[in-house]
């Protein structure tokens, strides 16, 4: 492999490993609080149809990208509601926003736009469009670094490099202040939390809040940038890898970053079959490439990748009274 | 400030003595009424000792002034203020600090994050923990609470989880201290340790509020003592006024003994022979420090004791739910301890029957019927069997309808779910079941908790019928007077181990109750009073 | 909070919750600007205005009653198996494998051995997920989610690469001798008779041969077989020591424990039965109806399972039921998309309703009900 | 009333179905008259679709894609009355009219083209689903690459082996992009719906495509080259016309009788020059009189021309 090739991979990894990325940092907040959310594929698709929608219908990308975090912070909200003021099942609601996120989707895109689903094409400003970074021209010729700073770190959309800069600012939130202390006490003992003077409720609707905010920008992500449009189930399961991302990263922002890059490299490897064959010297199918994250996800989940242990009292409502 | 205004106020209003004013406060859950109409008055400086039964709402109580629970009606008054108590971070800002039964620690955070947790100041974390590192520091060294800021709480002791409770407190700078059993789950040296630094608390002027089952710690500790009995406030007396005999009395209530007709002993070849028995809990603390005892048949073995001294551990181990290291044979044969056969279902099988404890979350399921729960246990038993495939649930049923007759249990409607018989029905259900499998050896754990007196007196009547059928039986309980009537033979278990046997026609309540307290040397007369 | 009375428990409950996802996606019909009222007339129209409507919507509930008492069962276990899709999948592996490449005598002789390999590659894809939930503690939702795709993976490359016929461009397998094909409900004595097609004139309508002409459906035996397990599925959990102590264990552990059962061969036992369920549905659609495996063969009917089992209240009857009832919303929805312009994916949305209102805002429904009846005390009181 | 069933991509995909529905829609214009239409969701509906359809008395009944074959095989006896159509499929029933097209004819020209237009020398292909069918388009458009530069590179990838693969624009814009790292300058799309994302990363990255089936020149003026019609539209149009008395057997639709070709228009006036146009004229005259026969990769399963 060249190193063309390699830096084609990993343009590539990074664009298909952005809305996992997203996706598996909203994740992390909820489930960091407790609360387990298996509806990240439904958020977001949700936010990939109100955004492509509202960017189709106003050419305003920005406007889209709003209404697809309001879209997705709906579906958050709901299952914040089912989950911690009725004290539901986290997971069944889940699994029932991602069928409603599943077809209403449709519904929606269908009435406005009468082209089976989909949106229309999305040009110009209704567009996330590559940004190139600063001296990504002038650097170019310079051996190695060049190439790498102008064909892999420059020339993503905005989104991208949020998605990237959420990174150590989550950590930040998470380690070095109050908001990310309580947030971690809340996902591993609510008592604590509570007899500390501090409202679970309020942490834990706060925590959802923010998963469905960069569940939003995920679904922003792939409709407005990564394609120019909404298409059903454009999301294909990408929810349910960053759920599987982290797992893998036991639910800790750079681990994410790492988990979500590997995983975004794989599905960028998938579609270099000659690559692999390259590197390999054997022709590997690419549904195994496909079904590799899942595979390492269960390993990881058995203990076999060091032990995954979830936040304590991930999954459980908080009753004080029975 | 808060305090400030809290203060102001207080000018205007009659200057309290007391820290704490509990005036008439009742809490049910659902049909549980842990609280009735409760009154309470702690003086400012002072040491209050509460003493009750389980279950008597000592912790609820507590968390209602805490602010953990709301409570139902009543009154709290805070150095003379009313004040309203809506949710912990109020009972925090009226200077209250409070030590729960089970602690409320972030396993995986370290020390300094849990004392910071919710008392943090500003956004980003570095300055509070700075600060607190600081703090931390001056207090431990002046209490003598020394714990490493930096190490995770799982990999504490549980001595030093509590220091960090009590920190949590002090750091929240707490003029109200409530500890909730306490010295349950310590070492005596660690215990020792917490009353040292309780005087000094005390010595700066600190009010606290002490639950504990333990006589010896209320008199050697406290300045005021008040007794809880199902949910009711039954009595408060200067600690200096009274003697454990006195609060025995009072915790217990003047119960009149139950006279159980009873015959001698006959006692027939060992049937349980126990040696060295051990058991972890998941925190890797023994919670059975190597107990040795043989039970005969037709002789009642009692154990006496406070609860959660290890006779919870005791009973699993022995009935197969919990693994164990030591010895246990069953008429010669050895029972294994763990591993494959060590569970319930070998244990029956064996000869040996079980009434737990807890018979809400042992005993019965409480979502099954009747039925189903009189064969819990034994539904693989042969005459529950309408062929190799099949239960014969009829015969499950036509037999749970005599064992209801048998029993008296009420109503006598087999189909009833469990969660809807009263909690002497529910006793009554697994009773029977027990009892009517005819087993060896019966384990019974605490067999009249919660049922009333004439229930009480029925099974009473059982056990000694089963023993006079040449039954071995191990009877643990908290209640003094039953074990008094009803067994052949005593022993009182303190801190996983038992502290010597005890005939039951020459000991008596009170030498009972000084060895359940730890106190071995029951010679002196006033054994047990502060040094 | 105060108790239901048991029949409102049983019955209001799943109909109240209904009864709100209907009226939700009724809003959002309106809100797209289509009818609900013809939205209804026509599903009821499709699915049970006719025979052949009535053959579609029991084909349906068929499979959807097979995937029903999968989670129903490793739910009385206290296990959430959201694996149904993968095991029915491998499921249809299973039937692919025994009718392509085993001699089969007669189709009677073929319908049990497939469906002992429907089972039985079902309960293996259950098994690894239960295995490593009863020795390790991994949460069985994920690993069963993790199974679904590896399953989708599997299935892509053994259908495209080795089961797939030289020739072909669909990643299909073979179609299945045709002697294995199973009596659909048109071909089966008595019951073919309300399968009759009749001509304008009223006349039942011949063939050119002379032979009356039923309307081909697509339901057929196995839709028997389905009703056998609900009652077998019944049978064990309220029959048999197994079913007793899988319900003693999903319902309250640590009594479980005392009582001495064990909770690895709970756990082990409730998911390879609930995988083997799962998989049988695949004698449904795939030896049944498409008498090939295709790729993605189950077609989201062991997610409908969750929903058909939350409805049907985890009883077997009630599973039926439920079935039946997406049934008529899988045909219904059909028919939606056939004959008006509401995208067929209207049913999608009805279904994560229902799961949402019966299983997370369950506790919310209830305490709206328990608000009508105190009222209705109280105004009796008065 | 006649009806048409759209395959997996859907009626909208700008490409294959949608040249179906436009045929339609001219026969609808044309004749006033109405039709039924049915868009498939999942493989499972397929028979079901047809027998409501057939049920309802819909006459003739067309369905584009090779999927429908098996199906229709099992349906078409029971309704000997009624006339179906398929597109790209043999189905040897008495009631059957099967369409299928020389799509290597069409992709041969436009390979002329996409040779002539790239300057890298190295061209790309991105196919939907891996069938032979669609290796045919490939193969075809690689020896029309190869007829001007023997030398060219030609990099082929498909977007996947299920029907999914009709409708994955990411995936297919992924692998566009990863051909264009490799030097391609020219992008044929062969994936229906998926080919949108092939268009749209050309778009993105400023090289050129080809589209597919219907005239895609518009999508993006100025970065498709052309588009390799294949005339879907007419064979449901045609279909369509003759109604009930659909003339059953095989119809085969190459260059010769219009059935495949490209796509010249405004937007795409700019970019092919004079030279190229009577390139590819030249050959499209050829194939016509038969004195060049273009590689069909169905007939033998192989392309000497390039490797997949
Ligand atoms: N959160 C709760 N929900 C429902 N019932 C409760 C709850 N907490 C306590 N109870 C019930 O209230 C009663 C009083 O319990 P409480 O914990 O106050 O007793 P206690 O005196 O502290 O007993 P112990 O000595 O065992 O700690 C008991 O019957 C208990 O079961
Ligand atoms: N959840 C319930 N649903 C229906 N009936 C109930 C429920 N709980 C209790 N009951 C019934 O109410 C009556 C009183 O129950 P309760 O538990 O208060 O009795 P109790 O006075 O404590 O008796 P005991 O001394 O036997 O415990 C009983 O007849 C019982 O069957
Ligand atoms: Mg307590
Ligand atoms: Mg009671």
């Amino acid at each position: 492999m060249d190193y063309a090739t390699l830096l084609q991979i990993l343009d590539s990894t990074i664009r298909l490993g952005t809305p996992l990325l997203l996706a598996c940092l909203a994740g992390l907040y909820s489930e960091r609080s407790g609360i387990f959310d298996i509806g990240l594929e439904g958020k977001m698709l949700a936010a990939a149809m109100a955004s492509g929608a509202v960017a189709a219908l106003t050419g305003n990308v920005w406007l889209g990208l709003l209404a697809g975090i309001a879209a997705s912070m709906i579906f958050a909200l709901i299952h914040g509601l089912a989950s911690i003021t009725f004290r539901g099942n986290q997971l069944i609601s889940g699994v029932a926003l991602n069928f409603v996120a599943s077809g209403i989707t449709v519904l929606i895109a269908q009435s406005l736009f009468g082209q089976g689903g989909r949106t229309p094409p999305l040009e110009g400003a209704a567009r996330f469009n590559p940004i190139t970074l600063p001296f990504a021209e002038q650097v170019q010729g310079v051996p190695v670094i060049g190439p790498l700073y102008y064909e892999v770190i420059s020339g993503h959309p905005i989104l991208a490099y949020i998605a990237f800069l959420a990174v150590p600012v989550t950590w930040w939130l998470l380690y070095r202040t109050r908001f990310g202390l309580r947030l971690r006490a809340v996902g591993e003992n609510p008592a604590a939390v509570d007899t500390a003077g501090i409202s679970v409720t309020g942490l834990r609707y706060a925590a959802v809040a923010i998963t469905g905010l960069l569940c939003g920008i995920a679904g922003a992500y792939m409709a407005t940038a990564l394609q120019a449009g909404f298409g059903r189930e454009m999301t294909a399961g990408r929810g349910y890898i960053a759920l599987a991302a982290l797992i893998f990263a036991k639910w800790r922002p750079w681990q994410a970053l790492m988990a979500t890059m590997l995983f975004g490299l794989f599905q960028a490897l998938a579609l270099r079959p000659d690559v692999i064959e390259g590197i390999a010297g054997i022709k590997i199918p690419s549904a195994a490439l496909d079904a590799l994250p899942y595979v390492l996800t269960v390993l990881a989940l058995a203990g076999f990748v060091g032990k995954a242990t979830p936040p304590r009292a991930g999954g459980e409502p908080y009753v004080k009274e029975r | 400030m808060v305090e400030k205004t809290d203060v102001g106020r207080q000018a205007t209003a009659a200057p309290s003595s007391y820290a704490i004013e509990l005036k008439g406060i009742s809490k049910a859950f659902g049909p549980v009424q842990a609280n009735r109409d409760i009154n309470i008055a702690v003086p400012r400086g002072t040491i209050h000792g509460i003493i009750g039964e389980n279950g008597a709402g000592k912790s609820t109580l507590m968390s209602i002034l805490y602010g953990f629970y709301k409570a139902d009606a009543g009154e709290i008054l805070i150095n003379g203020t009313p004040t309203t108590i809506p949710d912990s971070q109020s009972a925090i800002r009226a200077g209250i600090g409070m030590v729960f039964q089970h602690f409320k620690l972030v396993q995986n955070f370290t020390v300094l994050e849990n004392i910071v947790l919710g008392a943090e100041e500003g956004f980003a974390l570095n300055t509070s923990l700075s600060k607190a590192r600081k703090a931390l520091a001056d207090l431990s060294h002046e209490y003598e609470l020394n714990v490493d800021p930096d190490a995770i709480i799982e990999d504490l002791s549980v001595g030093h989880q509590q220091r960090v409770e009590i920190l949590k407190a002090l750091y929240r700078q707490a003029e109200i201290l409530i500890l909730d059993e306490p010295t349950g789950v310590l070492t005596p040296a660690e215990a020792d340790h917490l009353f040292r630094i309780l005087a000094s608390l005390k010595a700066q002027g600190k009010t606290i509020i002490l639950i504990t089952h333990k006589l010896r710690e209320i008199m050697e500790a406290t300045d005021h003592v008040s007794v809880m009995r199902r949910g009711t406030m039954v009595a408060t007396v200067k600690t200096t006024d009274s003697s454990p005999e006195q609060l025995a009395e009072l915790m217990v209530g003047r119960k009149v003994l139950l006279d159980v007709a009873k015959g001698p002993a006959n006692p027939g070849p060992v049937v349980l022979s126990v040696e060295n028995l051990r058991v972890q809990d998941e925190q890797k603390v023994e919670r059975l420090k190597g107990v040795s005892f043989e039970i005969r048949a037709g002789e009642v073995l009692g154990i006496a004791g406070v609860a959660g001294n290890g006779q919870s551990e005791l009973l699993a181990a022995l009935g197969g739910i919990q693994k164990a290291t030591g010895s246990v044979t069953l008429k010669g044969q050895p029972l294994p301890l763990s591993g494959p056969g060590a569970d319930g279902r070998t244990r029956r099988e064996a000869g040996m029957g079980h009434i737990p404890e807890d018979r809400q979350l042992l005993g019965l399921i409480m979502d099954f019927t009747a039925w189903e729960n009189s064969a819990l246990g034994y539904h693989n038993a042969a005459k529950y069997q309408k062929n190799l495939l099949l239960m014969d649930n009829t015969a499950i049923r036509a037999d749970t309808e005599a064992k209801m007759a048998t029993f008296d249990v009420r109503p006598p409607i087999p189909s009833l779910a469990a969660k809807n018989f009263s909690g002497g029905n529910q006793q009554k259900i697994v009773v029977a079941r027990e009892i009517e499998s005819n087993p060896d050896i019966l384990l019974i754990g605490q067999p009249t908790r919660g049922v009333d007196i004439g229930a009480i007196e029925f099974i009473h009547k059982q056990i000694i019928a089963l023993r006079d059928a040449g039954k071995a039986i191990l009877l643990v309980s908290v209640e003094l007077d039953e074990i008094l009537s009803l067994s052949d033979r005593i022993a009182v278990m303190f801190d996983g181990q038992l502290m010597g046997f005890r005939d039951p026609e020459t000991t008596n309540e009170r030498e009972l109750g000084l060895l359940m307290a730890g106190v071995t040397d029951t010679s002196k007369p006033d054994a047990g009073k502060a040094a | 909070m105060a108790k239901l009375p048991r029949w409102a428990d049983l019955a209001l409950v799943p109909l109240i919750s209904l009864v709100l996802a209907a009226l939700v996606s009724a809003i959002v019909l309106v809100l797209i600007g289509q009818s609900p009222m013809q939205a209804l007339s026509v599903m009821v129209d499709g699915a049970l205005g006719s025979a052949s409507g009535w053959g579609y919507t029991l084909y349906y509930a068929t499979s959807f009653i097979f995937t029903g008492l999968g989670v129903t069962i490793a739910f009385h276990a206290g296990l959430f198996n959201i694996g149904g899709e993968g095991q029915a999948q491998l499921g249809g592996l299973g039937v692919a494998l025994a009718c392509l490449f085993l001699p089969w005598p007669h189709w009677t002789v073929a319908l049990v051995g497939a469906s002992l390999a429907a089972a039985l590659f079902g309960a293996a894809w259950a098994a690894i997920p239960a295995w490593l939930q009863a020795k390790r503690g991994s949460h069985i939702v994920i690993t069963t989610i993790m199974f679904n795709y590896i399953a989708a993976a599997l299935l892509i490359y053994i259908l495209g690469e080795i089961l797939r016929p030289v020739g072909s461009m669909d990643p299909a397998s073979a179609r299945f001798p045709a002697e294995l094909g199973l009596p659909h409900f048109h071909e089966m004595p008595i019951l073919r008779d309300f399968f009759l097609k009749y001509g304008p004139d009223g006349a039942v309508k011949l063939s050119a041969q002379g032979l009356p002409v039923y309307s081909r459906v697509p339901a057929n035996i196995t839709f028997f077989l389905s009703l056998i397990a609900a009652f077998g599925v019944w049978v064990l959990l309220w029959h048999t020591r197994l079913g007793y102590e899988m319900r003693a264990f999903g319902k309250q552990e640590k009594a479980a424990r005392y009582a001495g059962i064990s909770a690895f061969k709970i756990i082990m036992v409730a998911m390879l039965l609930s995988g083997a369920l799962s998989g049988l549905m695949a004698i449904n659609n795939v030896m049944g109806q498409a008498e090939r495996l295709l790729q993605n063969s189950a077609e989201g009917a062991g997610f409908i399972g969750i929903a058909v089992a939350l409805m049907g209240r985890n009883h077997p009857l009630g599973v039926v039921l439920a079935a039946v009832l997406f049934g008529f919303l899988y045909q219904g929805g059909a028919a939606l998309g056939l004959n008006t312009s509401i995208p067929i994916e209207l049913r999608t949305v009805v279904q994560g309703l229902v799961i949402l209102f019966t299983g997370a805002l369950d506790y919310m429904v209830r305490i709206m009900l328990t608000w009508v009846f105190s009222l209705r005390q109280t105004e009796r009181a008065a | 009333e006649p009806a048409l069933i759209f395959d997996l991509g859907g009626k909208f995909d700008k490409s294959f179905n949608e040249a179906a529905f436009n045929g339609a829609e001219k026969w609808a214009k044309e004749t006033g008259g109405t039709y039924k239409e049915l868009e498939m969701q999942s493989e499972a509906q397929r028979e079901q679709a047809l027998r409501q359809l057939a049920e309802s008395g819909a006459n003739p009944i067309v369905m584009t894609g090779f999927a429908f074959g098996d199906v229709l095989n099992t349906v078409a006896p029971d309704y000997p009355d009624t006339k179906f159509a398929i597109i790209d499929m043999v189905v040897e029933q008495p009631n059957v009219k099967s369409v299928v097209f020389k799509e290597e004819e069409g992709s041969y020209l436009v390979g002329i083209m996409a040779a002539k237009a790239s300057k890298t020398g190295t061209v790309g292909f991105v196919g939907g689903m891996d069938i032979p069918l669609i290796r045919k388009f490939g193969c075809g458009f690689a020896e029309g690459v190869k007829s001007v530069n023997p030398d060219a590179k030609i990099i082929a990838g498909f977007t996947g082996t299920t029907p999914a693969a009709w409708n994955d624009p990411v995936k297919a814009a992924e692998i566009a992009k990863g051909e264009k790292a490799q030097g391609a300058d020219v992008i044929f799309a062969a994936a229906g719906q998926s080919g949108l994302g092939v268009l749209q990363a050309a778009a993105d990255e400023g090289i050129l495509s080809v589209g597919v089936d219907s005239n895609q020149n518009h999508l993006h003026p100025g970065s498709v080259l052309t588009s390799m019609l294949k005339r879907v539209d007419v064979a449901v149009y045609d279909a369509f016309k003759e109604g009930e008395n659909l003339t059953p057997g095989i119809n085969v639709l190459g260059l010769a009788n219009e059935g495949v070709g490209y796509a010249m228009d405004e937007n795409n006036e700019k970019l092919v020059t004079p030279e190229m146009k009577e390139a590819v004229d030249a050959a499209a005259g050829k194939i016509k009189s038969g004195e060049l026969v273009v590689h069909d990769y169905m007939a033998d399963n192989t392309c000497p021309a390039v490797a997949f």
